[in-house]
């Protein structure tokens, strides 16, 4: 499964993607990936909110996540 | 083509009207954003704007059509500018027109609005001294 | 200059943001009114304007003024054109820029709404068959 | 005094001016040239609503005419 991150999120992690390639790595959730992302990196907990798109979609904490799903973590967004 | 939805590296201002006007408009409204050159009295040298492009342009397809739902619309019009952008360089243009003034002024506030609050555009702030990711902290 | 006033022979769209944009607008809010085709399901052949010049001018200063003093405002825009003008071609501008969006959405919907009441600008309906003055009968 | 006619204004006098040469023609104010007109153009009284204006500005019923004043006839406008 691959992550893109944008924005702050971006500086927070030092990247632009991240893959996780095995199943077991892979959060089962976007709740859970959020949980993970905050665990390893705090910064995120300080930002003023944090969306998850699933293969670009808006995607609530319970749904799930496959392998071959586009994952994407959207900072506050500030376009216009 | 009802709906016209770009991101764009350059926002041209003098097509929009071209691409609004319809034999059964009477009234066209467009907003244009532009990069000000002071955020609470600090100067700012510019602004960088990053997109997750895939998406955005499905977030702004949803709202133009949610505005043809709620409005009866003849086109509309929604642009973002990507990269780095100048004080007065437009970053965003959205504009509809309709038969009358209400539906047109009503519609592309909500473009506006509603871009703003769901479509996946960042904005970093560059200052003298300093870059700030707006909205990113409360 | 923070008012542009004309009453023209052609309104040139493409000049608008020129005109309007400003280092410390972030907000820039335009209404073009064009030519409709159908009057209550009649076909308009053309419209044709006409103006007591002097006075016209003089309306719609007064209503720009009212505009900078309602709203903080950086650039105001009125033109309005006269003579014969066929389906969809532009026949009044009007726009504002302000830092932010609130201000130049109300302004520009307050200089339209009060140039419609107050500008002695005639509009003539020019049907296949008849010709009507717009609004000089109940 | 001079009276400028527009829009419908012109088309019921059928003509775009009217000049007032003696000072005895001459209405003494708005309200006496309105009523001047519409009692030589019964038309005038079917419009949905007449103003009048001297010097270029919208002038009351009450304000006085001069002789080297341009005034005007302004039928319910519909610019835009």
């Amino acid at each position: 499964m691959e992550v893109l991150f944008f924005g702050i999120a971006k500086d927070i992690v030092g990247a632009s993607q991240m893959a996780f390639s095995s199943e077991s790595d892979t959060p089962e959730t976007v709740g859970a990936l959020k949980k993970h992302l905050a665990e390893t990196y705090p910064e995120f907990s300080r930002l003023t909110s944090m969306a998850v798109a699933v293969n670009s979609e808006y995607a609530k904490d319970n749904v799930p996540l496959k392998r071959d799903d586009e994952v994407a973590i959207i900072p506050p967004v500030s376009g216009g | 083509m009802k709906k016209r939805i770009e991101i764009v590296e350059h926002i041209d201002t003098s097509q929009v009207y071209a691409e609004l006007s319809d034999p059964l408009s009477g009234g066209i409204c467009v907003f244009v954003g532009a990069v000000r050159e002071f955020t609470e009295n600090e100067e700012v040298v510019a602004l960088e704007f990053e997109t997750y492009k895939t998406m955005a342009l499905k977030e702004m397809d949803k709202i133009a059509e949610r505005a043809l739902e709620k409005w009866k619309l003849n086109k509309v019009v929604m642009k973002h500018a990507i990269g780095q952008k100048s004080v007065e360089e437009p970053v965003v243009i959205v504009g509809a027109s309709s038969a009358h003034r209400d539906e047109c002024f009503e519609a592309c506030r909500f473009l506006i609005d509603t871009l703003k609050e769901t479509v996946p555009i960042w904005k970093k702030e560059i200052f003298k001294n300093k870059t700030v990711w707006v909205s990113a902290h409360p």
